[in-house]
């Protein structure tokens, strides 16, 4: 065990598969001579110099589209998106090609590629630089999503996805690069597609991803310190698709009430599918309707009072969790 | 000849009130060469035998093409489907210099480049009828033909998506290093999209650590559909759109086998010694219609596919190859032969049987997550 | 009332527009000269000029782009997709600038602005061609979303769709051009967020939109000429944003019991969210949990066969309705 | 002088191993005009009284981009900050020919164009902190400011995103019969992206029929954040990259207001007139880090930065107005006055309100639907 930034956690992660393997290379934006935007890729080009880490122009659509043609080849790109606001440019060679070449080509061809970069907001980026895509890209067959928010779950799950055979969509929590956890040493892969009991609870289950599961963590403690304690089970949701649904629907058999919380905004959204998948497979152990708690309906603002306003926060999910369990706040 | 230099030569005229700067720009780009070259054979050293061979392979992707047509036509073929017949020259004459280290990509317009490199017609005819014989199991369909074993590697269906692909798998070639260049095909049409301009200032950045063997090869029929050229931009010299990302580039008579040889042959050997792209432009045409559905064609007039139609690419290998002096009879046989193959090619797609269902899961994820087989 | 198809419906919707307001006009590629390639803008160059109908370059970002200006200035422009697999590459314009320039101007600037073209498969143009994009636009506040069925629809809500002041995603079934109905003569617009009660049942609701309705009308009959007859509610949604959450709670609360029926993947979808809503606001008048029929999770493929084995069939929503009606098929 | 011809020389010529193509394309673009034009104020005939305004606003703008700086350093304001100084010059040139038919429009380094188009230095600096009484109620921040009663549309985040949307502006101002023009300003950066060359080809296509008075302000300060221009692509005669489009072009040194007036008085009327689409490359330098959290600034030296600055651009007009006689004393007024514009600025921005919650829920939609105010 070590202690680490999510920020470092990411790095070790690639710079130990770079070392492990010859076919992994990293391209993107001021990844190089800058140090990356976010510093993740820092020290990575004197490592392993210009041929593997790539500093690319500002064409987000042209370099990821070579990136899958180097997959195609057998390399092991890994793709900076500086944040994930720009991949709008690239949403054609993501969706398109990354997505569906091994279903066109007729499994001839496969793209190991992971696509990485911060996702969600908090810091006053406004509408164009504030988005949260675990749903966007979710809904493609042919890529996988994972949204991890520990350093260990960074490294681990940055680990499986160098080493996945398909296109990995790796959301990461922008706002949290510098905080701090325990990291296994070494190779210790996180699969894809296990949800993680973040804290056991008996009352009502907290589902969540990134950077909510934080916030999840602190409602548990102020629901146990209520005058009449709740217990609330907090489910890290890690991995989007593929998705666990065994988890989260044996934690409702268990609590029978369940909250989902999420940055993203509420239409067509993954709380949608997780309050679905819920009533399909939970629907005599459910005590009450799957509450959803989203971000407000509206592009992100810019002010900070609006901006805090805009995500979910603390009392939202109290509320709902009072609802849940009919009990007024 | 002189019916394509005016075409062409028109063509490219259409720019003239453009203004200065694109007048400047067509000035600027190298000498083109569209005029036909009596020794491209020569130069592309081929002795008849080879050229024999040629006019074989074009005959049978036209025959092929004629066919998969009747199958459209009839709805034994469904989807879209985009003919090669009239451009037989400039994928012909490209693939003659193919090495087996070297990749090919290109649009939906692919069945030629499949044929070229060796994919069994049967397979190919199959894949075009939906059929679980066929080059992708029946899944991808006329636009979607990959045969990675023989070099094609696609066959896509979304304009300009697939350039950038190429540019990143020429510098796969290169940091893996072998001597294999990737010969990316694009249309008049695809070089308005922005994904043309990102991946060609990438080919031309990384070329210059010699990390990027792509050969462009620029095929231009002067229609994007039922958009010709001067109605897409206003400088219609496409070839000098390269000038933008150091890309030195050629211009040929596409619908010249002769023409297409020897330009080729230089510009492979180029590449592959230099890792740097270059792209050739070809001034060819396609007589048939955008696609099977293109029915009206109301973007041009008879009388221009007629004047095409005089240049056929075929038709000018004949030419040359009788005036050579092969026998009228060698060439029937040939032709009977290229007929052969495609009546077994469509006999086999017609008697060949569905895909099984449970193909519909596979292929989604190389490991079998998520109910993929 | 005067009969005629899909595509002719649109067509007179956008003409008489044209001829109502200068401010109207028609970008896309090969929707002039060519005629369009579904022929839905056939006759519009001839009748209003290259100024007011204009072919594009293959540039979808950038002509989308460009009509977003137009409309920033006051004029209302019609964008074609050539089919809505393209719109990818405009994905940055569309989500970033579209949806988010009145909020982020702070209300100085607004964007009345369709884009309109065929959505959906069944017609074998496997993986690339073949997308259902309701909730992938859906979800981004700012855009309207509709998908209307009918020719009457086509035509009243492309009169709404152009003098909405709103950028409008208009997803038309690009299965349907050719099909016949009545549709009223003159100014008959229908309002975005209203769905519409296609055939009324007691039974089950059966809820869908595009040309999944027609799909759900016939399985109401088989439905009604059953031994124990069983007696649907068929509701087409038309719009989904803004959504109409009321009608299809109201007949929940009625029917007791609910099949959403959609072409599109089944992961973070409209069904996912209908079924979200259902048991958020009729938790109680559920007798079983809303029954999801999507889409194969797999990118389309070629193959007749396989294509029809990859979208919903009348058998499977029939065997849904029989699940939510706990009888056995 | 010397100084900037041979930065931007040597930043033409870093493309002189690109091989001949790209060199060629060097030669071929118009003969540069970077060289000082001491008669710019005479060609655009300013008075001494107009050049001491445009001097009084290029001082407003520096020291209100450092006010902004300490503002985000003293965690006042938030978001990404990007700042205009060393770049004065570019705008106040441009922008002294807008005229009230004109509309403008950039990306996120949008400071200087409110200020120079007349927004109140109180409202932006107030949207910068994220106030309620801020250009946009607060909303969009640095990189959003709009304020189309002045002309000023926009302020976008995203790099090539707003580059069609002013050319489809262009076409409007032609269609709906006024004269105005579209000011498009972007960076070195911005021009290796796809919607770049989509929206430049649509410009030179629509600009053949007079409906496309665009004038595409390229503002090269040789980084696209930490990548230099030569870092970037290997053809590194931007301007010239619009010769793809048929677009005519003309360098310019962007420290120069003189030179830039001049070029830009000619360069406004000429679009206003032919309702056709020109580019100017103004070669300038940022001396601010990239964004206010740019603190490293590893991409370059000390050095290089103390080079510009020589020829910083405020400098350059003080020089030339001391030279022409005008009074220090004079001059020093002026940046009082600058000064105290400033202050106050801050002073209403710290002091305002934040934004009303209820805001949060308007300008969603024009039309109140979906919980719209
Ligand atoms: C991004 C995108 N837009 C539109 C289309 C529809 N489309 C298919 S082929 C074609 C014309 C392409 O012309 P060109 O590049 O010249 O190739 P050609 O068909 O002439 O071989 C168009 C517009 C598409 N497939 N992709
Ligand atoms: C599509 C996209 N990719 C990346 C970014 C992040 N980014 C913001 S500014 C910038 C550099 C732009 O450089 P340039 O166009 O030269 O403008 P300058 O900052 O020099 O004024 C980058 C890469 C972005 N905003 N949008
Ligand atoms: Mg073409
Ligand atoms: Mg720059």
């Amino acid at each position: 065990m070590s202690v680490m930034t999510y920020r470092e956690a990411l790095r070790s992660a690639m710079a130990d598969e770079m070392e492990r393997d010859e076919a992994v290379v990293v391209l993107g934006e001021d990844i190089g001579v800058y140090g990356g935007t976010h510093l993740v890729t820092d020290g990575l080009l004197e490592k392993f110099g210009p041929k593997r880490v790539m500093d690319t122009p500002i064409a987000e659509g042209g370099f990821t589209g070579a990136a899958i043609g180097m997959a195609m080849m057998g390399m092991r790109p890994i793709v900076e998106m500086m944040t994930w606001n720009f991949s709008f440019q690239a949403a054609d060679q993501i969706i398109q090609n990354a997505a569906k070449l091994r279903y066109f080509s007729g499994g001839q061809v496969s793209v190991p590629l992971v696509i990485r970069g911060p996702n969600g907001g908090g810091v006053q980026l406004s509408a164009q630089h504030t988005h949260s895509l675990e749903g966007f890209y979710g809904h493609f067959p042919g890529l996988k999503v994972v949204s991890p928010v520990t350093p260990e779950d960074a490294k681990g799950m940055m680990l499986t996805a160098i080493r996945d055979p398909n296109p990995v969509i790796f959301l990461e929590a922008g706002a949290l690069y510098g905080t701090k956890g325990e990291v296994p040493d070494g190779e210790v892969l996180v699969p894809f597609g296990k949800a993680r009991i973040a804290r056991e609870g008996r009352d009502v289950t907290l589902i969540g991803y990134g950077r909510q599961v934080n916030m999840l963590l602190r409602v548990a403690d102020t629901l146990a310190g209520e005058e009449e304690s709740i217990s609330a089970e907090v489910v890290d949701l890690r991995s989007i698709r593929p998705f666990d649904e065994q988890t989260i629907v044996e934690s409702v058999r268990k609590t029978h009430r369940a909250v989902v919380v999420q940055e993203q905004w509420r239409w067509y959204s993954v709380a949608s599918e997780v309050a679905a998948i819920l009533q399909e497979q939970a629907f005599d152990d459910l005590d009450a309707p799957v509450e959803r708690v989203s971000g407000a309906e509206v592009p992100a603002p810019y002010a900070r009072n609006l901006e805090i306003a805009a995500f979910p926060n603390e009392k939202q999910i109290v509320d709902a969790v009072h609802r849940a369990l009919y009990r007024k706040s | 000849m002189s019916t394509t230099k005016g075409q062409s030569r028109s063509r490219k005229a259409s720019s003239s009130d453009d203004g200065p700067v694109a007048a400047r720009a067509r000035k600027e780009t190298p000498v083109k060469t569209t005029a036909p070259s009596r020794n491209g054979a020569e130069a592309a050293n081929l002795d008849s035998e080879a050229i024999l061979d040629l006019y074989r392979k074009m005959n049978t992707i036209r025959l092929f093409e004629d066919a998969a047509q009747r199958g459209f036509r009839t709805g034994k073929v469904g989807g879209y489907l985009h003919l090669y017949s009239g451009q037989e020259a400039v994928a012909t004459g490209l693939l003659a210099y193919y090495k087996d280290t070297d990749k090919v990509i290109t649009a939906y317009r692919d069945h030629a480049h499949a044929l070229l490199l060796g994919s069994q017609p049967t397979e190919v005819m199959a894949e075009i009828y939906g059929k679980g014989t066929g080059l992708v199991k029946g899944k991808g369909g006329s636009m979607h033909l990959f045969d990675v074993e023989n070099g094609l590697w696609g066959g896509y269906g979304i304009v300009g998506g697939h350039i950038p692909l190429g540019v990143g798998m020429a510098y796969a070639l290169r940091y893996q290093q072998t001597d294999g260049i990737v010969q990316l095909y694009l249309g008049d049409g695809a070089i308005h999209n922005g994904a043309f301009h990102e991946a060609a200032n990438l080919a031309g950045l990384w070329g210059r650590d010699g990390m990027n063997p792509t050969l462009f090869i620029l095929e231009n029929n002067n229609y994007g559909m039922g958009t010709s050229v001067e109605r897409a931009t206003i400088m219609t010299d496409l070839s000098a759109k390269f000038d933008s990302y150091g890309i030195e580039h050629e211009d040929v008579d596409g619908m010249d086998l002769f023409a297409v040889l020897e330009v080729a042959g230089r510009a492979v050997k180029r590449v592959r010694e230099t890792g740097k792209p270059f792209a050739i432009e070809a001034m060819t045409y396609r007589i048939a219609p955008h696609g099977a559905a293109d029915f009206l064609e109301r973007y041009r007039t008879k009388e221009e596919i007629a004047e095409w139609r005089k240049r056929d690419p075929i038709g000018l290998v004949e030419a040359r190859l009788l005036e050579a002096g092969v026998a009228e009879k060698t060439l029937d046989e040939i032709k009977a032969e290229a007929k052969a193959v495609v009546d077994e090619a469509v006999r086999f797609a017609e008697e060949s049987p569905d895909p099984p269902l449970d193909e519909l899961y596979t292929d989604v994820y190389a490991d079998g997550v998520m109910g993929d087989g």
